[in-house]
Order: C-alpha cells, then structure tokens, then sequence
C-alpha cells in the first residue's frame, strides 16, 4: 500500500520535507513505518524515541495496523500554550 | 477553524459570556508570550498546528472536561502563526457549579493542551 | 476600603490592568451567587465583614501570596451587602510568570478566604 | 480592666448584641474572657468550639494575655466567597 506521512515542527528539518511517501505491504503497522523510516531518514533515530504517531487525527500504538488512505503523522512532543 | 486561529486574540468574547444560574464559579486562563523565553529576549514566538487533529483533539478532551467537572461552559481559543510579546497565545476559561471543578476543569484542559494537542512552538525571534 | 465593596463589582476594572512583560499566565477566579442556596432557590445572599480585621488579613495573605508565588499582580474584591442570584460576589485574579504559580497564588487566595477571612453569608432570600 | 467584645453573623442574635462590655483582672488571657461569656451568655456554649477569637484584628490563642484597650472579636466560622 502506499502511505503518506505528515511532519511537523523541527522534525521537517531532520527529513526536509512535511511530507514522506511510502511503500508498505498491506496490512503492515505503525512500528513497520517507523523501521522504514528510519533506513530511510537515519537522522530521525534519535528523535524517535520522543515522537507519537497519529493515524487519522489520533494516537495510535506501536502495533496498530496502517490500512491504505490512512493519514499518518508524525507528532514531536507539542509545546502549545 | 474552531479554537485555533491566526487571528489576534482578546477575552472579550469569553467575558461577554452569561453565566447559568446554576454556576456559581468562573475561572479563566490566559496564557501570554513572555519577553525571555529560555533565558533570552524575544520579540515573538511562531506556533504551527496539525490543525485538524488539534481540533479533534481538543474537542474530545473539551467534551471529557464538560463530563467529568460538570462544566457548564468552556471557552478555548489557541492563536496560531506570529504572537508578539504580550499578546495572548491561549485562553481557556469554564463555568461551574462550585470553585473545585471549575479550576479541575480550566486545569486539566491546559494540561492536555501542554501534553497532547498538536500545536508547537516553532520559531522564537 | 481597599478590597471590600458595598458597589456592585464588575471584572472590567481588572481585565484592564495591563500584564508584565515577565508574566506569561493570568489566572481569574469569578464567585458568583447561584439560584440555589443549600438546594433552595433564592434572590439573593447578603454578606457582613468584620470590615478592618478583613481588610488586613486579606492584605497579609495577599503579601505572602505575592512572595510565595513570585506574582507580579494580584487583583481581589469581595462585595458586601445584598448580591442577587447571577451577580459577582467576588473576584480574584492574579499575573504569575508561569502557569502553575498563577494557578496556585489564585487558589491561596481563595482558600484563605474561605478559612480565615472575617466574612460572612448572614442572610439569604 | 473593661474589655468590648464584637460579636458578628449569627452570634449576635445568640447573644442578643453585637457588642458585650465586659470587666476582667488586668492580664486576664482568652480563654478567661471565653470563661466568662459563657457564665454570662449560657447560649453561647455550643458555639463556642467552632469559635475563634480575634485580639486587634489578628486571630489569638486561648493563652494570650489581653489589655486594656484591646480590640476583641468573637468570629465564628466564615463564609465569604
């Protein structure tokens, strides 16, 4: 399936771009994604460990499964307020 | 967009809110950008947002909010983009029947601000 | 009398008190009389004080509040004589540099008031 | 000495004044005072144990010495706000 990924905040820098276009298999979950991306992007490593994933507007766990069409984010701890 | 905006943001609105016979306790937040931030003299900080998911996220916590401390009204307004020093970044203000839920309430709703709604501060200048 | 009122209060006063450029949060406390009253629907309460016992012991606890809590404003106003059901009993709003003090200042002040200040509901009607 | 005792909220209809002029032996303490109302004012005694005394504005242990010219109150429980 293909996925698109949203970032935010000073994670664009570290991949530099708010948006990642990826190829997964069916069916595949949220810690698949974030293995994908870091071969991908090794500069996110260390930022990692401090980001969420959202799946359609809401927290989703490590092992959520990613379905085709689903909007996926990358969140870095939030400092609104 | 309901609670964020790029908008200059004033209390006006939430002060012109009637109060239901039944609250007897107001209390409101306003959170205001600080001269130093981190230890150095700024002139603005810049926020972004995951928009709609900061929308839905605060419209869940807003509706959990109302349950658990029987609000009788919340008012929350988060300003996006350039907010100069001085000027007001967010404001959460609730009604309640008594004094304890009303700041439980005003509370728990900046905490899930700090910890969960998608808005960062991005730049300081 | 600097922080007791016969007059009807009205937040305006305070909402215009500019904040320091140190001050990120405001927090304002609001007590408003409610329809009911020990579950009995009434017009209106009617507060006496112990006037200049209350005037210094607020000023006391106002004084600690401001060091103990770093605030850099604090705002109080309690109203005596008859307030009816809707109306402003008293106000408490305080500039803090950050979040948690302001709340907590707010929330001194208004537990002081409810323990230790010569005020009383002597009437409801 | 003579001592003027204020009395507020619902103590002044258990006492039947709002203000009570009483006589004691120079240094007589608080709770002399309080011994005292109680002969004089047998209504008071249920009272009494959820009343505080204050000595020139400030509240006082039942030890403390009182003076001639003190200015003394008898508070019962608040209920501003």
């Amino acid at each position: 399936m293909n996925l698109c990924v949203r970032v935010f905040a000073h994670l664009k820098s570290v991949v530099g771009a708010d948006t990642l276009r990826l190829q997964l298999p069916a069916g595949a979950t949220v810690r698949e994604l974030l293995d994908v991306l870091q071969q991908r992007y090794p500069a996110l490593t260390p930022w990692l460990e401090s980001t969420r994933v959202a799946v359609n507007y809401e927290y989703a766990t490590l092992d959520a499964p990613l379905r085709e069409g689903d909007e996926v984010a990358l969140i870095p701890p939030v400092s609104g307020g | 967009m309901r609670y964020l905006t790029r908008e200059p943001l004033s209390a006006d609105e939430w002060h012109r809110e009637a109060m239901s016979e039944h609250s007897g306790a107001s209390v409101e937040f306003l959170g205001v950008v600080r001269r130093l931030e981190a230890g150095k003299p700024i002139e603005y900080l810049e926020y972004e947002a995951y928009e709609p998911m900061a929308e839905q996220v605060l419209e869940q916590y807003i509706q959990q909010a109302v349950q658990q401390f029987g609000l009788s009204k919340v008012y929350f307004r988060h300003r996006l983009g350039r907010v100069r020093v001085g000027e007001i970044a967010v404001i959460i203000g609730v009604h309640a029947p008594h004094r304890a839920e009303a700041f439980a309430g005003c509370q728990f709703l900046l905490e899930t601000l700090k910890r969960d709604v998608p808005i960062w501060k991005v730049r300081a200048g």
